[in-house]
């Protein structure tokens, strides 16, 4: 027989205005099971608490109600209550008096005894309330960063500080991301590289980071501070410890004719390549699509002429497998390319380039050393025009969000350009300009206001060639619309903030979110805005929504903070309210006949299979087992489960039918 | 899960016949400029189309009143570059169509629109009668209501001696059921 | 190939050589073209601005009529008639209930099945054969001139794309001609307003001609009736605006696949020409006598 | 002299959605009729329509099922499984005879407190027209489940 007591709390007047908790209390006492119920002013004042812990051992109850407001406000409490009495905690249940009953109805009779049902529904439940015990999982205190980028270098370095390992995989040869192809950052015009490189280079020497460059995230398994990820490290064709970086393989590779990437297509590098000279690691990986060997058959040059031998034409990809805790997500962005808009050309004129071509025409390490010359004839451009929201906010062609970060580099473009061609002209079209941020607007004010940048407020409708200007029709809309036509030597297309290519596989991958652009979602898009819905892992950076340097740093850090909390347990404690499937004794062992629709049904893929196996190794039954470490506790198995194999705890088939019968 | 509820657009105003009849959101507009950027004809009108958008979607009566009264709804050539480009997919020509029959319907048509209005009305008094197009019916009926009665004269002889110009109608058999279709949409029989 | 043909009111005009090498270019290729029976005028561009209903009965009448006549397509040349038809067709498709309005303004079912189809895509459809029957290359240099309605809007036309177009190009490198690029293939030229604002015409035409004639061109190739007349008849008013002596013919494209595949000049209605279709160095293409305009 | 009919309704209701959302109507102090009784569950996925053929036996004249709104649950997609599991049995209801009009399947976000009270009060009423659903209630009396 049960021992239940019962609590009835006035919430102050909240509740007995309405519903008479005297009357509650002694209603209470005929209820089967009962063997104490008091009401009390404040329940959850240290004396009401304290009545609850006396009662319980005075009258040794092997079950709690506290009858007051919504448990989502005071179950924490109260189960801590019962449990400093020695009592287990889920052994407690609280009926909402005060939100579901004296709130939201008149005084009088029916509410008194909707309030006296609420109860008696619960004392049903808790006489079948089981003790459950919250769950301890291990935690592997490893991080992994997908992206070396200035996001992902961020992240590792403030976890690899924070005295954990962190391993930082890098698609490209070389980590750095899109920050190393920049010229200068706004709003201070410091030098891109010269604040990143220092970065890089700690990144690469901090004993708690390992590197994996040229490799991708193939397979990821697990939960929370148990996943398990094999990442596939290409092939560089190089064998990394011999390679000294001398890079005597690059000077003499005879097939020089490649567009390069860093460059963005405005220079050349050769099959054998470092990305760029500050590359980390510097060592160099061979382009099999261009290489003359794999191509011919013949060359090996480099082979010849390494002094260290390093060399491995035969060299495979290979897949490692890590153990890892926590994972963020840091891939970054790409930029919209100009042969996407019609009416500037499919990107068939060579002088209309996009932002971060610019980045490299401007930079002193791009292919014109920081001179301004534009790529068609290297001529040095007298007039540029600059269109702002090229792709981005247009429903119609490219995308509907704002990109962000293109008022900002617009305004630098600008500025850049008028420092390196006093006498040029810079007109930049726009349509709002969105400088907020630290020293942001005041920098736009100083392009438009110091450097004589005409801003015209208007989109670009057309761009073409004739007499080799390129005629850059807009309007003034300040102007009433008043058509404008530019003639301009060179036309910078300020190209929508995308997610990267084959965000949506990766995501796939990790069973993260997305969104219909292909960002990664965050939990909540202002209180949980680094943490994905997935447990374990977190966001940094513009793979989850375009935005710039400082904003990418802000959240990296953020991300980082995250997993070193994470890391900081040595086990993580899990509400106990998972499914289960029941076990019997042999021959039935349970009562799942292994058709595994709950495995269809589970959002978390928190079933598994198991497999009963005989003495002699032979598979008797294959049953469905929920790993708890990954099973949140939403109870759709339980529903879809076809023979009641599975059950909810905490809400249990037995407790919700026998809550039902009291009604 | 939303917290607002759809207002509709005002009925009473320009903008909103316009929703009505063309499925055309002005709202849509956010003032980009670039219909007037791309506009063959942008340079001759007295209002620029995202100028005469802007108007309306203020909701004013006197807005909506010069916008009718403007010459440019009746340069626009539907020549449909505006909405090709457009970035927020707003067709402008079937609301310039809307604004012009709207202007005729309230007799606030431009006075310069009268010999294109005498165009339209002269190629479609042709073909109510006849059923197709008969260019010589269509020059001599414009002349008389355009009153430019000496514009082109020199074309016409050319283009009979290369054999361009018929000089008697092409009838269609059916031309009562032309005639019926005329009557039931525009209104009036001829 | 069997395939319904709307020529419209222009191509019995004022344009009748596109239809004349319409017919003799797609006869050559095995092509039989069977006329809508009864068919009125599309509406053109006075249809929609006077009444909109007017503009959606004026072409379903002749899509009905074809339906009745069993033809499942319909080639209409003239690049305003195809878009007015498929503009109305996707109107009221659109709009369910406008379909028995309509079918009753007209008085004849209506169901909106039949395909309208362009002369480019007729003629990409029979590419094979055109290449056979080149004996003629026409090698010269052409300016493709699209125009709007051909290609715009590209959400009712659904053809090539909106800008800087390339069907054109294609069938031009097939019979022998070089395309030059140039940036105003989707410009207008004025269009309906050949009549009442010739200012206008002038001007936006006169910068296709010039645009055409600067980057080297010989002809100005187009596939709409009214764009020609623009270019052609309004050659005077052009130049006049310009201040030049433009003699630049502008030709149909069916006209210079004709010459390509050597069929007869008169036949092509070259003659009817304002602009005398007239080329420095080759000879064999008769100039019609008093054709200088 | 007989009394006025009251229904007896029975709501089952997830955690994260509806049930904070009818918290929310409560916080808000918006009055609602009282005929409904609540029972929690983590997510409408949780449901087995047998406890809503449970709820009808031992009394309820009429059945709330209410949980997260198409795309925001709690668990991703437990409230689909709930929505298509909802339609099937429907349909079997339909079948077996039963009044398919005495189950009211909707959405109430922890945002929309209004709409809880909307929900009860238009429930309650339409439930209250049918009046008791004593046919189900004779025929389980009588053994026949």
């Amino acid at each position: 027989m049960s021992r239940i007591g019962v609590f009835t709390c006035h919430c102050g007047e909240n509740i007995n205005a309405t519903v008479d908790c005297a009357k509650v209390a002694e209603m209470c006492m005929s209820v089967p099971g009962v063997v104490h119920s008091v009401d009390y002013k404040y329940m959850c004042s240290d004396p009401g608490q304290r009545m609850i812990q006396e009662a319980v051992a005075e009258h040794k109850l092997d079950g709690v109600i506290v009858a007051a407001c919504s448990p989502r406000m005071h179950e924490p409490t109260f189960r801590r209550t019962v449990a400093e009495a020695g009592l287990n905690p889920y052994l407690c249940e609280m009926a909402n008096l005060r939100e579901h009953c004296s709130w939201v109805h008149e005084k009088g009779q029916a509410t008194t005894q909707k309030a006296a049902d609420l109860i008696r529904v619960l004392v049903e439940k808790v006489k079948r309330n089981q003790p459950l015990h919250p769950i301890k999982v291990p935690v592997t205190k490893t991080a992994l960063v997908i992206g070396g980028g200035i996001a992902g270098i961020q992240v590792a370095l403030d976890i690899a500080n924070g005295g954990h390992k962190v391993v930082l995989v890098e698609k490209s040869p070389s980590i750095g991301g899109h920050m190393s192809q920049l010229s200068e950052t706004f709003p201070t015009l410091d030098c891109s590289q010269c604040i990143l490189t220092p970065r890089m280079v700690e990144a690469a020497q901090h004993p708690n980071i390992t590197l994996m460059t040229y490799s991708e995230v193939a397979k990821v398994d697990g939960f929370i501070g148990n996943f398990t990820v094999t990442v596939r490290k290409k092939a560089r064709k190089l064998d990394e410890k011999l390679c000294t970086g001398c890079g005597l393989c690059i000077q003499k590779c005879p097939f020089k004719k490649i567009p390069d990437e860093f460059n963005e297509g405005l220079g050349t590098r050769t099959a054998i390549y470092v990305p760029f000279p500050q590359a980390v690691p510097n060592k160099p990986v061979i382009d099999t699509l261009n290489c003359t060997f794999y191509k011919t058959g013949k060359c090996k040059v480099c082979e010849k002429l390494c002094p260290t031998g390093a060399i491995r034409f035969e060299q495979e990809d290979e897949l490692v497998t890590l153990d890892i805790g926590a994972i963020v997500l840091a891939t970054g962005f790409k930029l919209m390319k100009t042969d996407a808009f019609p009416e500037y050309g499919y990107g068939k004129h060579k002088d209309i380039i996009d932002g971060m071509q610019f980045e490299r025409l401007a930079s002193a390490s791009g292919p014109t050393a920081g001179v301004m010359k534009r790529p068609s004839d290297g001529k040095e451009p007298e007039t540029v025009v600059f269109i702002a929201c090229s792709g981005s906010r247009d429903r119609s062609k490219g995308v509907p969000y704002c990109s962000k970060i293109c008022c900002m580099y617009t305004a630098k473009h600008a500025m850049l350009y008028k420092h390196k061609v006093h006498h040029g002209k810079a007109y930049v079209f726009y349509m709002d300009i969105r400088a907020a941020g630290k020293d942001y607007d005041e920098f736009v004010r100083r392009a438009i206001e110091e450097d004589e940048v005409k801003y015209i407020r208007g989109r670009v409708s057309r761009i073409y060639e004739e007499d080799g200007k390129l005629i850059v029709k807009g309007a003034d809309t300040l102007m009433g619309g008043e058509p404008v036509e530019i003639k301009a030597d060179m036309v910078v297309l300020a190209t929508a903030v995308q997610s990267n290519d084959r965000s949506e596989e990766l995501a796939q991958t990790l069973h993260v979110s997305y969104d219909s652009y292909g960002f990664f979602a965050e939990a909540h898009p202002k209180l949980r805005p680094v943490e994905t819905n997935t447990g374990g892992i977190f966001l940094a950076g513009a793979c989850q929504a375009p935005r710039d340097i400082p904003e990418t740093v802000a959240q990296a850090s953020g991300a980082a903070a995250k997993v070193v909390g994470l890391f900081s347990q040595d086990e993580l404690t899990r509400e106990p309210i998972v499914a289960v499937v029941n076990r019997q004794p042999a021959p039935v062992f349970s009562y799942c006949v292994g058709c595994f629709l709950c495995q269809s049904a589970c959002p978390y893929q928190a079933i598994e299979q198991e497999q009963i196996l005989a003495r002699n190794g032979e598979v008797i039954k294959t049953l469905a087992r929920i790993n708890p470490g990954l099973c949140q506790g939403c109870g759709t198995c339980v529903a879809t489960c076809r023979t009641k194999a599975i059950d909810l705890q905490g809400f249990s088939n037995e407790q919700i039918y026998a809550e039902l019968m009291t009604l | 899960m939303s917290s607002g509820t759809h207002h509709a657009t005002h009925a009473d105003t320009l903008a909103g016949r316009i929703e009505e009849a063309t499925g055309v959101k002005l709202a849509h507009c956010y003032q980009c400029g670039k219909c007037a950027a791309g506009c063959p004809v942008s340079d001759q009108m007295d209002l620029t189309p995202c100028q005469a958008l802007r108007m309306l979607q203020y909701g004013f009566p006197e807005l909506d009143r010069r916008v009718l009264q403007s010459e440019g709804i009746w340069l626009c050539l539907t020549c449909e570059t505006c909405s090709t480009r457009c970035p927020q997919e707003v067709e402008i020509p079937k609301v310039m169509d809307f604004l012009r029959s709207e202007a005729v319907r309230l007799d606030l048509a431009h006075p310069k629109s009268k010999d294109i209005l005498a165009f339209h009305r002269a190629f479609l008094d042709s073909i109510e009668h006849t059923g197709r197009l008969y260019e010589v019916g269509l020059v001599a009926d414009y002349k008389m209501r355009s009153r430019h009665f000496l514009k082109d004269v020199m074309l016409a002889p050319k283009m009979y001696f290369k054999g361009k110009l018929g000089l008697f109608p092409h009838l269609i058999k059916n031309r009562q059921g032309m005639k019926a279709i005329f009557k039931r949409t525009t209104g009036k029989a001829t | 190939m069997r395939i319904g043909y709307y020529p419209g009111c222009s191509l019995l005009g004022s344009s009748r050589e596109f239809d004349e090498s319409t017919r003799a270019v797609l006869t050559a290729l095995d092509v039989e073209l069977v006329e809508v029976p009864d068919w009125n005028c599309c509406g053109a561009s006075s249809a929609h601005v006077i009444d909109h209903t007017l503009s959606l009965a004026l072409p379903a009448r002749i899509m009905a009529l074809a339906e009745q006549a069993g033809l499942t397509e319909i080639l209409a040349p003239c690049a305003a008639c195809s878009n007015r038809l498929l503009s109305a067709q996707q109107e009221i498709e659109q709009h369910p209930e406008l379909k028995a309005e309509i079918a009753r303004i007209i008085e004849l079912p209506y169901q909106g099945t039949v395909k309208i189809v362009n002369i480019l895509e007729v003629l990409d459809r029979v590419t094979e054969r055109i290449a056979v029957k080149v004996t003629k290359p026409f090698a010269k240099k052409v300016a493709n001139y699209y125009g709007c309605l051909l290609v715009r809007p590209p959400r009712v036309v659904n053809f090539d794309r909106p800008e800087d177009p390339q069907s054109m190009d294609q069938m031009m490198k097939l019979v022998g001609a070089e395309s030059i690029d140039w940036p105003f293939k989707t410009e207008c030229c004025g269009a309906a307003f050949s009549v009442t604002r010739t200012d206008i015409v002038a001007k936006l035409s006169g910068k296709l001609v010039e645009g055409a004639v600067k980057r080297g061109a010989e002809a100005i190739v187009v596939a709409c009736p009214m764009c020609h007349s623009n270019l052609d008849l309004r050659r005077p008013e052009i130049n006049e605006h310009l201040q030049e002596e433009y003699t630049i013919p502008a030709m149909f494209i069916t006209q210079v696949i004709g010459l390509a595949m050597g069929l007869d000049p008169e036949k092509l209605g070259l003659q009817r020409h304002m602009v005398s279709v007239e080329f420095p160095v080759e000879r064999n293409i008769p100039a019609a006598a008093g054709a200088q305009a | 002299m007989e009394e006025k009919f009251e229904p007896k309704l029975t709501a089952f209701v997830c955690n994260w959605c509806t049930y904070a959302g009818a918290d929310l109507t409560g916080t808000s102090r918006i009055k609602y009729q009282s005929n409904v009784r609540v029972l929690r569950v983590p997510c409408t996925g949780r449901i087995d329509f047998m406890l809503v053929m449970k709820a009808f036996q031992k009394g309820a004249d009429g059945v709330i099922v209410s949980g997260c709104h198409p795309n925001d649950c709690h668990y991703t997609s437990g409230n689909y499984h709930a929505r298509r599991r909802w339609m099937v049995y429907k349909d079997l209801m339909d079948f077996m005879g039963m009044d398919t009009r005495r189950v009211t399947f909707s959405w109430v976000s922890a945002a929309e407190g209004v709409r809880w009270a909307q929900l009860v009060n238009e429930v309650t009423d339409q439930v209250r027209a049918l009046g008791p659903y004593a046919e189900y209630q004779q025929l389980v009396g009588a053994g026949i489940e």
